[in-house]
């Protein structure tokens, strides 16, 4: 199970916050977000629409981490804090 | 201290609490305001959403990093999120050491990594009341190549 | 505002007159204290002499000098003078300014030349009763260079 | 007339935190060192111990300025405020 997680701009745009992935195939993080790409119609041009940062268990990456059982993995547009 | 709050905070209050040891020489804070305007745009409020749990550890790491840099005594990262107003108060970041160019140097270095790293979105409402998600800020990450040749 | 005063200054008293318009996004405040130990010796109490007239001539074309590189919207130059003990404040320097590279650029470099060219003079009292004049800091005239070359 | 000014550590050597000199052959800021330097027996000493700073009408000069009746100049050592 991989907990997968969206925010700002790009959750509204999938109309999506959180998703839980059950699916033993998925091995690393390009695997997820082919796989995220197929979970609904309009969300592969939302996904490859702009390159969006992603983190693995709460550290930013940007390489196709190995994912394992109980990671989360998060996905969100460049921060604008402070 | 690490704060991740929707309540304001007290600048008497913050300074007292990095004034704490009769060693420190030096206090630096920087206070992040919302701007009535941004991008040539006149703003009304702004809602700040952020990434629980990553954003208290992101700004931690962010700490300990000035830390193996400089001498720090005390310091005080608070970062609100919820809903803002004009002149409202966003961010703080309070550094105390015995001498002013450890604080100035950590203080600034924290804000820059802050601005590229902790995972903060803003959403702007404008007086015409549009809304829009503020774009990140090219400035801001050419701000942290600085710290990189040091 | 520019001040030397024997009086104490409260740090929100001065924040909130720095947030004074809407387009601030930015304020950094430096504020000197004194500290227990100068030069490995134990301080006890300090005494701060100055040259009245020139001090506030040298201030004001100091804060003139950062107002012509960077983008200022309210400054405060505060330096307290007379009898002085440990964690006391010494000087503040507040910027506002719309961003925050400016505030924090224009407060250091208002502290690196406040320490070099401000007519202030400080005599330190040690636990042991002895009392002396503090030395100028090589480090603090080589704190300048770094504004020479930007 | 012009009036001397001593701050600190120099006008506590000195025992003198104001002059005011009076002669008509003081022309620049080297003439009235001079003139300091033989105003007492000691003078000479301590102002020749370490480069004091000096201010002409309250700005700070390492150049002999030319007086003129009226001028303010004050001698004292390295600053250390802030």
């Amino acid at each position: 199970m991989i907990k997968v997680l969206f925010f700002a701009k790009l959750s509204e745009q999938l109309g999506c916050r959180e998703l839980t992935v059950e699916s033993d195939s998925i091995k690393d993080c390009e695997q997820l977000l082919q796989y995220l790409c197929e979970y609904k119609d309009d969300w592969s041009s939302i996904l490859n629409a702009q390159s969006w940062l992603k983190a693995v268990n709460q550290s930013m990456t940007s390489n196709n981490v190995v994912l394992n059982d109980g990671d989360e993995v998060a996905f969100f547009p460049p921060v604008t804090g402070g | 201290m690490i704060s991740v709050q929707e309540q304001d905070f007290n600048q008497q209050v913050e300074y007292d609490r990095l004034k704490c040891k009769t060693s420190i020489g030096a206090i630096v804070t920087f206070t992040g305001l919302v701007r009535d305007i941004n991008a040539g745009q006149s703003v009304s409020d702004l809602s700040l959403e952020h990434y629980p749990g990553m954003t208290e550890k992101c700004l931690t790491d962010i700490v300990e990093q000035a830390k193996t840099r400089w001498n720090i005594i005390a310091s005080t990262v608070i970062h609100r999120v919820g809903q803002l107003t004009i002149s409202d108060q966003i961010v703080f970041v309070g550094i105390a050491s015995q001498h002013r160019g450890d604080a100035f140097a950590a203080c600034e270095f924290i804000m820059d990594y802050l601005k590229t790293e902790a995972p903060f979105w803003k959403k702007e409402t404008m007086i015409n009341g549009e809304t829009k998600w503020v774009d990140a800020r090219e400035t801001d990450q050419q701000a942290i190549s600085k710290w990189q040749h040091k």
